[in-house]
């Protein structure tokens, strides 16, 4: 395995290195396997470089966008299933941790298990009965699915109706260290959200994520070879669901307070957008477009008006010149251009 | 006079060349077969022709015009009717339906009701059928719509990608002598077939394909008794 | 008795809104199978074209009410219709024969910058409708049905027809539906699908934009968001009454109009939306083809 | 030996339409048997019932005694069926060695977690993947690169790759359907090759082909198809000399009614 796949990346990296330029050469520093490492460290180190209350929060906030996308990347990425109500997973995720912890006077952390049996019931319950659809319907489902848990904690009491939740406790506490400083609860979200990403790379390139992309590209096939597509879907949508639920639950201990304002489609979308900008399908990617969707709007605060206009061209201008994103998966580099797509079969006479 | 000629068209589907550098050339009131195996490239020579699918390189000119950048519907307008495998039918649309599609480029009604009228007498089955949806009628009966669709558009010239695709023998025959009448009454036919020996007896000239390329020309009446055609294509 | 008539006289009303609107998603998704997100969105233009004409016309040509909104409505659906085929030409023509899921992205990349690009020029803020079709009502069998009710009902209603007949009678009405069952066949008998889709566009964006007007003048507010909700259920009475099937758009339309009405009375308005997103998933998952439209057997 | 794969009065229509309409045959283990017809005969239909892909409307198919009629393709897959599709499906997408490991997604051998944490089971499952990866490919004789996607590929390339990955299932009972169509010459003789290598695995080989020569050389049987039905089933030299099937399909010399001119009747 080792030497054989050396071998590969070595090929596939000179080859694009040559082909491409300067293009080439920053995707090679991309493939470079500690590229994750350093980025952790750079994360690790941020806070000694600014470390003001603002600054703490957006990079947190961030680092929890970052774990969305990772969830969502499982399911969009790797799986191929277009869910655009991600966003009930993360409402889930905090509302249990919310509601829980409050209840039961709990540090946050505690409620973990009671979030990820919610997220995974979640799951299976939007997706069970939805999977078998054909994945245009599919995305339709999961947007009324994420519609109606909205209007649900809107409308409940539990979910403390519009005006939701606050005063959640803590995160955890030990001792004198209370995980609920900005520095502590940062360092705290970077870890997890890091050993999140890294699990769901590893699961990509698992025997299970490798059944994920063969259903993406060809069910049929994909059936033909023994994989029971249905279940591996399911699976998909409950790792996306617990992924989901973990940004919850870092997303309620953080803001110490939830309302149905935060779960949005607005804040699907920009979790779908931030999967498909950096690459579906490629975890470095989709990390760096989270971090591009979740840091830009601070960086471009004059054109705030325009912030949402410009990303919703950007998806369209990125799904016709570049459907592959701008740091696809390693070896999906070159079919879907516009070029080939325009050379498809009886494509002539559809264009133009 | 050359009515559709290709020179040297060289095919891609995305990387998969289906075309090598195919040649062939079909006069004006000939009928010509185009025979090969499976994925030898026929289909493609039909597509490139009416233009579903445009070239790489070489040339395709259908009447004295080079074609090899033209559109699916200029190619119909300019009188290239490409009647396709499997004959594409629509299926919830009635017979008449169908046959008015054929004539869609025409704007003329009068034109129309005299071409539909042709067709009618010349295809009775279609009459009797015209309210019935299309997709409701027999294999050989939807190869009849499918010919008499294209004859609505009044075509110089009829390309047929296997028109006995499916059918039973008698039915074979009756399809042949409708592609027959059609050219006797002017019209330059292309056609493609798997049947080997059913088109040699109706055309007057064959191409074979192999490879995306023309590797053997003739007249019918000497391939059918080639014995390298009888070989591959015909069967001991 | 008065509340069950008014309940589904509300009901018939807001369908009408919903089968206008839902008539162009079930078109361009029966022609080209591509889930038109922004259709919501062409509604909500359709709106602010509406505001903006009838505000820069001024006070004298908003007096004159219904008809000012007749005038002003033909000439919204021109442009809200001229700004579909935008976004088709745009958007979605670059990417014909791509992966569904890249068509999807691109829609809801589409149904975004309509969005916030409206919100950018317009202010995101909610606007009143210098029009309002508030009127007297009458009481028909115990339910208040005002003028302006009956009078918007009566033009979806002729709209829609115009519609029906169009597509049944017309050659180009023929070579949308061949061009739905058979687009290769369909350019083999000369159709050009480009521009046979292009009017499709054209047709449905201008039927959300009458929609859109009417919305405005009845309901007297709009917004950049307007569309997103009426979007999804008009997507909801497409599929009711069986994507691609025009007069099932129209039955659907008045199905969820329906439900909705007699289900917010039974469970409380508040749950009206989430109501109608059940009856889009239990239709979809129960019965994908819906009310009208056929079943049709897949081959692999 | 008993047989692999029995298929008895098999049946399936399309709205009324019978695309397989009493197909009977049976393969053993060792065996090549031949399915042949013209266009539009059923044969590929057939093929969809027997692995699950269309549930036929009559008739039962039995796999090692067990009737696997009408049951899901992933669970014919488990019962010991691969195949090879007619337009080559395989994931584009990935790479040469992921394609031929999907056909091992059967061995098992790691769990999610064994993934995430990278234990030495998922280590070791892994590396038995990739090591069986490159036996089957090697098996087939693929020369081409073996990390790239396989988009990169020429045809020819492909079509081994398909047929790795369906090797790599290590079933019973192989189909193929039109293994040779785009292939050239050499390609065919390799195949031929090929495809009798695989028989000495001991599987149950079923083809379906065009390629008479091919069809011919290689099999041990054909059954031949035409509308659905079977008119057919016997040793090549049987088959080749069966009237029906020259009627139907090889076509025949005297058959004068339909000439150039057209004057001939009907």
């Amino acid at each position: 395995m080792t030497i054989d796949n050396s071998t590969e990346s070595i090929h596939t990296v000179e080859a694009t290195a040559k082909k491409k330029g300067f293009g080439g050469w920053l995707s090679s520093i991309f493939e470079n396997k500690y590229i994750g490492l350093v980025a952790l460290v750079i994360a690790l180190l941020m806070p000694f470089l600014i470390a003001t209350p603002y600054a703490l929060n957006i990079m947190t906030t961030a680092a929890i966008f970052v774990v969305l996308a990772a969830g969502l990347n499982i399911v969009v990425g790797y799986c191929g299933l277009l869910d655009l109500g991600y966003i009930a997973f993360l409402a889930v995720g905090a509302y249990t941790a919310g509601i829980i912890a409050k209840a039961f006077e709990l540090p946050v952390l505690f409620t973990l298990p009671a979030v990820v049996i919610m997220c995974i019931l979640a799951g299976l319950i939007i997706g069970a009965p939805t999977l078998r659809l054909r994945s245009d319907y599919l995305a339709i489902v999961t947007l009324g699915f994420g519609e109606i848990t909205r209007i649900t904690a809107n409308n409940l009491t539990i979910t403390g109706g519009p005006s939701g939740i606050f005063g959640i406790p803590g995160f955890l506490v030990i001792g004198d260290i209370d995980f609920q400083n900005p520095v502590i609860f940062y360092y705290l979200t970077v870890i997890i959200v890091a050993g999140l990403v890294l699990a769901a790379a590893r699961l990509g390139k698992s025997r299970l994520g490798r059944a994920w992309k063969f259903v993406k590209e060809d069910e049929d096939a994909a059936e033909a070879m023994g994989i029971h597509t249905y279940k591996v879907k399911l699976m998909a949508y409950i790792f996306g669901a617990v992924w989901g639920g973990f940004g919850g639950m870092l997303f309620a201990s953080h803001l110490t307070a939830i309302s149905p304002m935060s779960f949005v489609f607005l804040q699907s979308a920009l979790v779908l957008m931030a999967v498909v900008l950096g690459g579906m399908g490629n975890m470095k990617g989709v990390v760096l477009g989270a971090l591009a969707i979740s840091l830009l709007p601070e960086f471009l605060r004059d054109f705030s008006a325009y912030r949402y206009l410009l990303f919703g061209i950007l998806l369209v201008v990125v799904m016709v010149f570049r459907p592959q994103g701008f740091w696809p998966p390693r070896g999906a580099e070159a079919e879907r251009s516009k070029a080939e797509r325009e050379a498809a079969a009886f494509a002539n006479g559809l264009k133009k | 006079m050359a009515m559709l000629e290709f020179e040297n068209v060289d095919v891609f589907y995305g990387k998969v060349q289906a075309l090598r550098g195919l040649s062939l050339r079909v006069d004006e009131g000939e009928i010509v077969a185009l025979l090969g195996n499976n994925g030898a490239g026929k289909t493609t020579t039909l597509s490139t022709a009416s233009a579903l699918m445009n070239p790489h390189a070489g040339s395709v000119t259908f009447d004295g015009v080079d074609i090899s950048k033209a559109k699916p519907w200029e190619m119909v307008a300019a009188g290239l009717i490409h009647v396709p495998e499997g004959r594409r039918i629509f299926s919830t649309l009635s017979v008449h339906e169908n046959l008015l599609l054929g004539g869609y480029l025409v704007k003329d009604r009068a034109k129309i009701a005299e071409r539909m009228k042709h067709v009618y007498e010349l295809l009775p089955l279609l009459q009797e059928r015209r309210a019935q949806q299309g997709g409701t009628l027999s294999g050989g009966e939807q190869q009849m719509l499918a010919i008499g669709r294209a004859l609505i558009a009044g075509p110089k010239m009829l390309m047929l990608d296997e028109p006995s695709m499916g059918l039973a023998p008698l039915i074979v025959a009756q399809v042949m002598r409708v592609i027959s009448d059609i050219r006797e009454q002017g019209t330059t036919v292309l056609l493609v077939e798997q049947n080997a020996r059913a088109a040699l007896r109706v055309t007057d000239r064959a191409y074979v394909i192999e490879e995306g390329a023309t590797t053997l020309e003739g007249k019918a009446a000497d391939m059918i008794a080639d014995p390298r055609i009888i070989d591959a294509y015909l069967g001991a | 008795m008065d509340q069950a008539t008014q309940v589904i006289w509300d009901g018939i009303f807001v369908g009408s809104f919903y089968a206008l609107i839902a008539l162009g998603y079930s078109m361009v998704y029966g022609i080209i199978k591509l889930l038109n997100f922004a259709h919501g969105d062409i509604y909500m233009v359709g709106a602010f074209i509406g505001y903006t004409i009838l505000t820069s016309l001024g006070g004298n040509f908003q007096t004159m009410g219904l008809f000012a909104l007749i005038v002003v409505m033909m000439i919204s659906m021109l442009l809200t219709g001229t700004v579909g085929l935008v976004v088709e030409k745009l958007a979605y023509r670059p990417l014909r024969g791509a992966p569904r899921l890249a068509v999807l992205i691109t829609a809801v990349g589409a149904s975004f910058a309509l969005e916030y690009g409206v919100a950018a020029i317009a202010s995101p803020n909610p606007r009143g409708f210098p029009v309002r079709l508030d009127g007297d009502f009458v009481l028909v069998l115990g339910a208040r049905v005002t003028i302006p009710q009956v009078i918007l009902i009566l033009i979806a209603g002729v709209l829609m027809f115009a519609l029906d007949t169009y597509i049944r009678r017309t050659s180009t009405g023929r070579a949308m539906r061949a061009i739905s069952l058979d687009m290769k066949g369909s350019l083999l008998m000369g159709v050009n699908v480009n521009s046979v889709i292009s009017r499709t566009f054209f047709i449905g964006s201008a039927l959300a934009g009458a929609a859109g007007v009417m919305a405005g003048a009845y309901y007297g507010k709009i917004d950049f968001l307007m569309g997103f909700i009426i979007g999804l259920k008009a997507f909801t009475a497409a599929v009711i009454g069986g994507i691609g099937n025009i007069r099932g758009a129209m039955l659907g339309g008045l199905v969820l109009g329906l439900v909705e009405s007699v289900g917010s009375q039974l469970v409380g308005g508040q749950w009206r939306d989430a109501f109608a997103f059940a009856v889009l998933i239990l239709f979809l998952t129960l019965r994908p083809t819906g009310i009208l439209g056929e079943r049709v057997t897949e081959r692999v | 030996m008993s047989a692999v794969l029995e298929v008895r009065d098999l049946e399936i229509s399309f709205g009324g339409v019978k695309a397989v309409d009493g197909l009977t045959f049976s393969a053993k283990a060792k065996e090549i048997i031949a399915v042949i017809g013209p266009n539009g005969a059923g044969k590929t239909s057939a093929f969809n019932c027997i692995t699950g892909f269309y549930k036929p409307t009559g008739g039962s198919v039995t796999l090692n005694g067990v009737d696997i009629t009408g049951r899901r393709p992933a669970d014919i897959a488990h019962e010991g069926v691969s195949r090879t599709f007619q337009n080559l499906r395989l994931f584009h997408d990935m790479t040469v060695l992921d394609n031929v490991r999907a056909g091992m997604h059967l061995y098992g051998g790691q769990n999610f977690l064994d993934a995430i944490f990278h234990t030495p089971r998922f280590k070791r499952s892994e590396a038995r993947y990739t090591e069986e990866a490159h036996y089957w490919l090697d098996f087939v004789g693929y020369r081409g690169r073996r990390g790239v996607p396989i988009r990169n590929l020429s045809y020819g390339q492909q079509k081994q790759v398909e047929i790795s990955r369906a090797l790599a299932r290590k079933s019973e009972l192989l189909l193929l359907d039109e293994p040779a169509a785009g292939l050239n010459h050499s390609e065919k003789q390799s195949l031929l090759e090929l495809v009798r290598r695989i028989r000495d695995l001991g599987t149950a080989v079923v083809l379906i082909e065009h390629d008479m020569g091919l069809v011919m050389e290689v099999s041990e049987r054909i059954v031949v198809m035409n509308f659905g039905k079977e008119i057919a089933d016997g040793t090549p030299a049987e088959v080749k000399a069966n009237p029906a099937v020259i009627e139907a399909y090889l076509g025949k010399d005297d058959d004068e009614e339909v000439t150039a001119n057209g004057d001939a009747g009907v």
